[in-house]
């Protein structure tokens, strides 16, 4: 049951409107070829859920510069101008969350959990809108899980059935962000036969895995 | 010597031998090149790795490996990569010894203002929150003052990054540090005098007795 | 045939073709020899793996390759190690399709009791909370009575494992699916009467109108 | 600067009641020298975290057999009947967690945060005595973080710097556990060179390990 197919098949899920994480930090570990093909195929009011926006011409910044995201979480977009541009212009409703807690609400988001209590934000503008509370006698913001409809992820090794394994610093959100959308796609820039990645190294299991696009390499 | 490297070098002296450090973009990276001998620190690189080395030489840059600005970058024998919840739980698990870092303002509680100017500039604040909170150590590495104005101030003005949460302060006038009582000068520059130092400083200095030249 | 292989054939009949599964030590872990011809699924071990296959052949077992029993087991191609953190965030994350467990008492609420007889028996819920949390389905496979008593009852009364979780009962004598209104019975076996199975079951049991003889 | 040690070396740091955490499942991923070592040495009146007691003649179940444990969590006692019997008499204080709780609970502890929110447990004696919390109108447990003075781990594969790669099963609570207490020892099935060990591969970074016992194979 090979879970590899063609590009526009996998994009085929993906509509105006969705919510969709896409991972990678500062475009490394994003998924360039799928996220060319959302532009190519002309979605359009997404709300993306990213550590950054890279840069205005690469990873999740292409969307930006087209003109595909309604709605933005991320911590960090200071890398690509025009991601400020269109939120003072009201173009992008941005919100900026802290780059561990946006790991942990992914993580929550994909294992079940209600949520969880960070340290982080305690005393600055995160903690708006947010319970708070007291343990041990220290205080905590209680943060929420984050999930989405389509996950689109990158691996530098995948295998048919879509375990992942990834080389250097491309991991950084794709392993929570395959465990937390309806939908996973996962661009690999290899792909090899099942039982080449060693059971014990594979870091995202197949299980989370709906489809196998091939990337560039 | 430059300015920036009279601070990074200051700040080097810092850190001990086995050391946890997560060095910030910009002057906080310089420091990595002023560690004394004899000093081994372990840096963490919050986009995943842990025993990051040098930038790579011309031509050998690997994609899939770069430190937390996005520039390429190398890991030493040891090293392991992992994701960036594992990354965090490092950071705000305390594990991490110190992190290095530069800001906009500090103040006399030791609140940090390191992530937007309203209306200007709002880059958001990347992982710099989990690192205030969740590092062992809080040294803020920066110019004494911008633009002539003072940037260690009574009261930040601007969003906190965290607050009370910085333990040293080393610009190119002096090593501050925040306690209960307010802000303690610790060293002073061979070419500035506590008056000169005030005087660029909103908030009020305490001399420690055993006040020392910088040590660079 | 066998009561407990009786169970185990009509559980397996539940399954779709890549349905991941997880499987209760005991009569459960039966089920996978009795997976219909076309059907693969995918079993998850709690103890941190995906793909579990058969036991090993004598003197070929791998000391680290145990099930949730502890007992030697096999992985198949494809298959992935992980550890516990991971291991229930796949189960409490919805993404296990079908667990198979066990019981003491279930009851017309859909609860289950599976854990503990309080001054008997004090084992511990191990990863049996978790799993009938938030597994997509939870199917029991049990005998109907135990030393002649009922299991399926108005209320549990030993200590709960879940409230409300439990998605179909299979036991010897037929199929029951709780609902909001109370227990359906859907199927019965070929050699039971509906009196038979009243009889021996607390709940008040409301018959399918489409009621059908027990697939196995 | 290597981490090696022997044994006793790396034992000295355990002392009569201390929290202590000991990973493996049913024994598999236990490390069996540092506990055999622990009786030996003599410690007495734990406080053991771990998720089940094993056997009572193999892993943790060992120190059950040989009264050093005075209070114990755990999620499964039911395979080693001495534990329940010296818990009926009064003589270890146990508390049941669920595993995955347990789990969650030991990884926030290693992680900083101030406890999870679960649905597991919600409606069963778990919830005793515990915050209810309701997000999106399902009810949570909140769950606090646990850590330990020690934890005592197992690698199958391990370097000089700590680094540790698990085999098969073996990896279960050990990498939680090496995140959460303020001394981690580490037995080494293997100890291979530094580098030996593919940094893509490592699953518990050196920087969580105090010391490195050799163990048996």
């Amino acid at each position: 049951m090979s879970k590899i197919v063609e590009l526009e098949k996998a994009l085929e899920y993906v509509k105006d409107g969705m919510t969709v994480m896409i991972a990678g930090f500062m475009g490394v570990g994003t998924p360039e070829t799928l996220v060319d093909g959302l532009i190519e195929k002309g979605v359009k009011d997404l709300f993306i859920i990213c550590t950054d926006t890279a840069r205005p011409e690469k990873g999740i910044g292409k969307l930006i510069v087209n003109d595909r995201v309604k709605k933005l979480i991320a911590s960090h977009i200071g890398t690509n101008p025009v991601t400020g541009q269109k939120m003072n212009a009201g173009e992008i409703d941005v919100t900026l969350v802290p780059q561990g807690t946006l790991a942990e609400r992914i993580r929550a988001g994909g294992a079940g959990l209600g949520g969880i209590l960070t340290p982080t934000g305690i005393g600055t503008v995160v903690e708006e809108g947010k319970e708070k509370i007291t343990v041990d006698g220290k205080q905590y913001l209680l943060e929420l899980p984050l999930k989405a409809d389509i996950a689109l992820i990158r691996g530098s090794k995948v295998d048919k059935l879509g375990n992942v394994w990834y080389k250097g610093a491309t991991r950084n959100f794709n392993p929570m962000m395959a465990t937390a959308a309806d939908i996973v796609i996962v661009e690999a820039e290899e792909i090899v036969e099942i039982g080449e990645i060693d059971p014990n190294d594979v870091v995202t299991s197949g299980i989370f895995v709906d489809y196998v696009v091939k990337g560039e390499e | 010597m430059d300015i920036r490297e009279r601070i990074a070098r200051r700040v080097a002296k810092e850190l001990s031998d086995g050391d946890i450090v997560n060095l910030g973009i910009g002057m906080p990276t310089m420091v990595s090149d002023f560690i004394p001998e004899g000093v081994e620190v372990i840096l963490q690189s919050e986009n995943g790795f842990i025993g990051m080395g040098a930038a790579p030489k011309e031509g050998e840059e690997d994609p899939d490996i770069v430190n937390a600005g996005g520039m390429p970058i190398t890991v030493k024998t040891g090293a392991s990569f992992f994701d960036s919840a594992v990354s965090f739980g490092i950071i705000r698990g305390g594990h991490v010894d110190a992190t290095i870092l530069g800001a906009l303002q500090v103040d006399e509680k030791g609140n940090l203002a390191s992530w937007m100017i309203p209306g200007k500039m709002v880059p958001g604040m990347g992982g710099a929150m989990d690192l205030v909170v969740g590092a062992k150590r809080v040294i803020i590495a920066m110019e004494h003052t911008a633009k002539g104005k003072p940037k260690i101030l009574k009261e930040c003005s601007l969003p906190l990054t965290a607050v009370g949460e910085v333990d040293l302060i080393v610009t190119e006038m002096g090593v501050i540090e925040p306690t209960e009582k307010g802000l303690v000068l610790k060293e002073i520059a061979e070419d500035v005098t506590v008056e000169d130092i005030q005087a660029v400083t909103e908030a009020n200095l305490m001399i420690d007795p055993n006040l020392k030249t910088m040590d660079i």
